[in-house]
């Protein structure tokens, strides 16, 4: 049986051994065949015109490590017999050096952006502060012709990003409006705010679960804390546990995120603090369940329908299980008061809840529970942004009808 | 029976535990509940354990100090000695005599969100939307479009003013905030009707599930 | 110290975060980076905390034999034997498909989901039954929306044409202005969140001890 | 308490019954639906009708099993019309949980075709960061992609000696149920100028509308009724037949229009039993 094997295993290895020798004669015969092809149409064919004028320059806006190629297309890009296909773009780091090719682009195209990567280790590994030189190669059809070497261009990186003149612009009208107002506020300006019944309904929510003696639900989303929507709950939450604090009702809070958890527990801890109420305070009510969706609704279902809160809160990022949360929380009876800025679960929120604050009035919240000043001012300042905003809207339906085109690129933003 | 037959069994069974819950609370479904939170908890933490922890962390550390063995020198890996002490200070919670030096690691986390999602927002939910409302009021030989745009404009316009929380909803500053409002409610009614088709073929799904692959009775 | 130095960390970090966006310089590139990595790094610890709350909430439950221990005992035992065959025996292979792990996950983990997921599809139909009435105007408009938008599911015979425009004209024209409004209005509320929360005005959140 | 009351007050389960019993008794009694087919649909399909063998249709496949049941159809409709048509086909995946998902759907309806990967259709796999990947696709596919998803080496690809970036494919049709969509609008269409074309799930389809409208889009399937109509556009094409179980999201339709009829008249009777009561109060 063994020496069986082993007779085949030799015919076999025989046979493997001629076909890959075939194999190999005949690609070489092939490729001398597909040289000799080459070499008679570069005798026969014309090279299309070079590129012409290329220019390295440092890319703009980056961190160092990308150069832009730029050039004239070649004569025959798009006219002429010879139809130009694409561009090579070589580099090296002297001008009579040999070049690697870097990139291909296609005809019509005059620029290209060499991005090499930052760490050392990596291969494509483009340093800074050292010069290289660029040729563009024309090709058409398995013949090409070479452009002149750049001048040596190095790469640095930016101090400032100037795609993104628009944001920075923003962000100090922005503040401006914001500390002005707040400014404002300090000095003891009142300032009006109109009311919103979900807000207004806060103080009657708690109240009832006092009436009842049941606990209260605040359900801070499934966001992570990296979201501003789970922040903007944070500040609601500070104000709202300083209010059960106060009429001493249990506040239950299931997480599903552990950093949101560690959060939650030390704002409401202040909140009990600074009620006065320190020792009534209980972290084991703040805990966390899991971070899986459906799971963490199907565990706060759970808790809705055998805790029965008699009011539950539903206020930072909601997805898809916004609906399951809110229909079991009526079907258990609570009162519920519900907040969002994701669009998508408005409506559900809406027709399952008792109050939702829609978008924005998510984040005005803690402004409208705390009525601290500089609050409110944050708040006014908002509202002029606002008011500005819809003055770029007039404007720009304006200069759009009119074809103003400067007025658009007022709000380009380069990334 | 085969591995894959016994998984189909569980998930059937599973699936009515499920869907019991919404006739009644009951014990069925308190079983799935529990083993759900249990078994996601568990997932989430062998995930975030494999691609989080040892990748981020522990990784980058044990490069740090074969460069460190090899060749005596100090590398940048060291840094996220850094991150796993920030890490580590979140654990003090559990001693409640040193835990508020966690806040130090929340402090860290809420402040770069902060300052992430600061400008991120004026970006893309602030100029770039004030740049797309950018319509042209008429169009020439386009009364669709041109109706279109002034509509989508003012429809903005008003949107806007009812989130205005400074100034008294009266007058013709109301009106205006109303008809914002009417906008948001065609819209949320849009969206809900929108999604009854993508809830219903969960439900499909569901049943197919039931039916078909689990019990055979529907092909 | 305790509430002082938190909050100079959020308005530091807030600030670095905030200039960064605007220097593409490649030492703010890599602190970003590092930024982001650490933030991860936190995460992984506070889950263990995540885990460990989780863990002393159904023990407790369990010791004092509270209503529905039972079913603690049953997250208890779902969870630990995730983390068991999930870190123990395998490599990081434990991720990969046909791993007891990943048979789990798909057998148990997955049904259970879709189950729940699809819960969704009979809540949607009691919400439009209790909730869309005409009460007011507003209701109104919301009801009359949702109806024209389903109807596109439903033959109408000639009229189909019709209801395909009005959705149409419902999708690209008020829904676009809405959303607009909409997000114009969180991005300033959020930002203005943001700078609350960087200039330390709004500092509820950090204990107070 | 009177009849309309009762109504107003109708437990909620009447409600899930209603709605279980309506699913149920479709699937076992199934109609045709009469379906109209919407414009966006249509000139997806007639964008693929009008290539001609060997021309080349990158399709960007981005979801996870939960929406297999929306997106799939659309995923086999468009296969099976290109790979009769001898079209030759580019596929991804950026979503995470969806890559074996997609080698299943273009390995079998390879099979059904006698198709060849890589001389026929490339499946390039997964990368992450949708909007990274996506910018490099447009710079060329070697980048994200040096290898498909078998680990062969994209340039001995037959295919792929052909193909270096966007400007080598028709168009692009994006299935997704995510929001990576956004990312080939932006940055495919938006910046490579790619033609693109969208699939996604019914909820997703309302925030898409608006490319349509302005042109960055040029057809948008929308959910399961857009994917039916499409089944219904590649039935009448020869493309896909009834006979061979291949009108997948076609099969439920006839749920989702009466799920939907009992919904309105949910909405109907609750009103009416409200204003009803109103007036008595």
């Amino acid at each position: 049986m063994k020496d069986k094997d082993s007779h085949w295993t030799r015919v076999l290895s025989l046979f493997l051994f001629v076909f890959v020798s075939l194999f190999l004669g005949m690609q070489t015969c092939l490729a001398q065949e597909a040289e000799q092809a080459e070499a008679l149409q570069d005798s026969l064919a014309q090279p299309p015109a070079p590129p012409t004028n290329v220019v390295a320059k440092d890319a703009p806006n980056d961190n160092g490590h990308a150069l832009l190629v730029i050039w004239t297309l070649s004569a025959d890009d798009g006219a002429g017999q010879n139809n130009v296909v694409s561009y090579q773009i070589l580099r090296s780091d002297s001008p009579d050096g040999e070049f690697e090719v870097r990139g291909l682009v296609p005809a019509g195209e005059n620029t290209y952006k060499d991005k090499g990567a930052k760490e050392k280790e990596d291969a494509n590994y483009l340093p800074p502060h050292k010069d290289f030189y660029y040729k563009v190669r024309v090709r058409s059809d398995g013949i090409f012709s070479d452009s002149e070497v750049s001048l040596p261009a190095h790469a640095y990186g930016q101090w400032y990003h100037t795609g993104k003149t628009a944001v920075l612009l923003a962000v100090l009208i922005f503040s401006t409006f914001a500390l002005v107002f707040i400014t404002v506020a300090r000095k003891g300006k009142k300032l009006y705010i109109r009311p919103l019944a979900g807000i207004e309904a806060v103080d009657e929510a708690i109240g009832r679960a006092t009436e009842m003696g049941k606990p209260i639900l605040y359900i801070l989303g499934l966001g992570s804390a990296d979201m501003i929507a789970t922040i903007a709950s944070f500040t609601i939450l500070s104000r709202v546990a300083k209010k059960t604090a106060e009429y001493q009702t249990p506040i239950l809070i299931p997480c599903c995120d552990p950093i949101v958890m560690a959060v939650a527990q030390e704002t409401v801890r202040a909140a009990y603090l600074e009620a006065g109420r320190p020792d009534d305070y209980k972290q084991e009510n703040i805990y966390y369940l899991t971070s899986m969706q459906f799971a963490y609704v199907a565990g706060v279902n759970g808790i809705m329908i055998r805790e029965k809160p008699a009011t539950n809160f539903y206020l930072g990022k909601f997805y898809a299980e916004s609906l399951l949360l809110a229909e079991t929380g009526s079907l258990a009876g609570s009162i519920q008061i519900s907040g969002t800025d994701e669009i998508a679960q408005i409506p559900f929120f809406v027709a399952a809840t008792d109050y939702t604050l829609i978008g924005e009035e998510l984040y005005a919240a803690s402004a409208y529970l705390g009525r601290e000043p500089v609050l409110l001012g944050t708040l006014k300042g908002q509202d002029w942004a606002k008011a500005l905003v819809m003055i770029f809207l007039i404007l720009g339906a304006l200069a759009a009808t009119f074809h103003f085109q400067f007025f658009l690129n007022l709000f380009k933003v380069q990334l | 029976m085969s591995g894959e037959v016994v998984g189909l069994w569980i998930g059937g069974i599973l699936t009515l535990g499920i869907f019991s819950f919404i006739y009644k609370d009951n014990p069925f479904y308190k079983f799935s509940e529990a083993l759900f939170v249990g078994v996601s908890a568990g997932y989430w933490f062998v995930v975030t354990f494999w691609q989080y922890f040892l990748p981020k962390l522990i990784d980058n550390l044990v490069l740090a100090y074969t460069v460190l063995t090899v060749e005596g020198k100090i590398d940048y890996h060291w840094v996220y000695l850094l991150g796993g002490g920030l890490g580590i200070l979140m654990l003090l919670r559990l001693f409640p005599s040193v835990g508020w030096l966690s806040r130090w690691s929340l402090a860290f986390i809420v402040g770069t969100t902060a300052g992430l999602q600061f400008t991120r927002y004026l970006e893309s939910n602030g100029i770039i939307q004030v740049k797309g409302t950018i319509l042209s009021l008429f169009v020439w030989g386009d009364l669709n479009s041109t109706i279109g745009n002034i509509v989508i404009v003012v429809g903005t316009f008003c949107g806007l003013i009812y989130f205005f929380f400074s100034k008294e909803h009266k007058g013709a500053f109301g009106g205006a905030a109303r008809v914002g409002v009417w906008f948001l409610m065609i819209t949320f009614g849009a969206l809900f009707g929108y999604t009854v088709m993508s809830r219903m073929s969960l439900l499909i799904g569901r049943m197919d599930f039931l039916f078909g692959n689990w019990l055979g009775l529907i092909k | 110290m305790r509430r002082t130095l938190p909050i100079a960390v959020v308005t530091g970090m807030g600030l670095f975060m905030l200039v960064q966006y605007f220097i593409p310089l490649e030492e703010f590139e890599t602190l970003y980076e590092w930024v982001l990595d650490w933030t991860m790094v936190i995460g992984c610890f506070a889950m263990l905390l995540g885990l460990y709350s989780l863990t002393t909430m159904m023990v407790t439950k369990v010791k004092r034999k509270a209503p529905g221990w039972g079913y603690s005992l049953v997250a208890l035992a779902g969870l630990f034997f995730m983390v068991f065959v999930g870190v123990v025996p395998h490599y990081q292979d434990s991720l990969k498909y046909g791993t007891l792990f990943m048979d789990l996950f798909e057998y148990i983990y997955i049904p259970i989901q879709a189950a729940m997921f699809s819960l969704l599809a009979f809540y949607i139909a009691s919400a439009a039954y209790r909730a869309f009435r005409a009460r007011t105007i507003l209701a109104t408009i919301l009801l009359l929306s949702a109806i024209i938008i389903m109807l596109r599911l439903v033959p109408l015979g000639p009229l189909s044409g019709i209801n395909q425009w009005l959705v149409n004209f419902i999708l690209t024209v008020p829904n676009m202005a809405a959303k607009r409004a909409f997000w114009l209005g969180v991005g300033l509320g959020a930002t203005a969140t943001a700078l609350k929360i960087m200039l330390g005005i709004e500092r509820g959140y950090m204990g107070r001890d | 308490m009177n009849f309309y009351e009762r109504m107003m007050s109708l437990d909620r389960r009447w409600v899930y019954l209603v709605i279980g019993v309506v699913v149920v008794m479709t699937a076992i009694y199934p109609f045709r639906v009469p379906l109209y087919i919407t414009p966006e649909a249509r000139s997806v399909y007639d964008f693929v009708e009008s290539l001609t063998p060997g021309e080349v249709l990158m399709i960007g496949v981005d979801y996870a099993p939960e929406v297999m049941a929306e997106l799939h159809p659309m995923s086999y409709a468009i296969t099976r019309q290109c790979f009769s048509k001898d079209i030759k086909l580019l596929l991804c995946c950026l979503h995470q949980n969806g890559p074996g998902m997609v080698e299943q759907v273009v390995a079998q309806v390879a099979e059904e075709y006698g198709k060849v990967n890589g001389t026929d259709y490339v499946y390039l796999g997964y990368k992450p960061y949708p909007g990274i990947t996506i910018l490099a696709m447009g710079q060329n596919f070697r980048i994200p992609f040096p290898e498909d998803y078998y680990g062969t080496p994209l340039d001995s690809l037959p295919m792929m000696r052909t193909i270096t970036n966007f400007d080598n494919v028709k168009a692009i049709i994006n299935i997704s149920g995510g929001s990576g969509t956004e990312y080939w609008i932006n940055y495919a269409n938006g910046r490579y100028n790619a033609k693109l074309a969208i699939g996604v799930t019914g909820v997703m389809t309302a925030d898409y509308y608006p490319f349509l409208q302005s042109g960055q889009i040029f057809g948008l399937i929308g959910g399961m009724k857009g994917a039916s109509e499409y089944e219904y556009l590649a039935e009448k094409g020869g493309y896909i037949s009834k006979e061979k179980d291949q009108l997948v999201a076609s099969k439920s339709m006839p749920i989702q229009t009466t799920t939907h009829i009992v919904i309105i008249l949910f909405i109907v009777i609750g009103n009416v039993g409200y204003f009803m009561t109103k007036g008595k109060k």
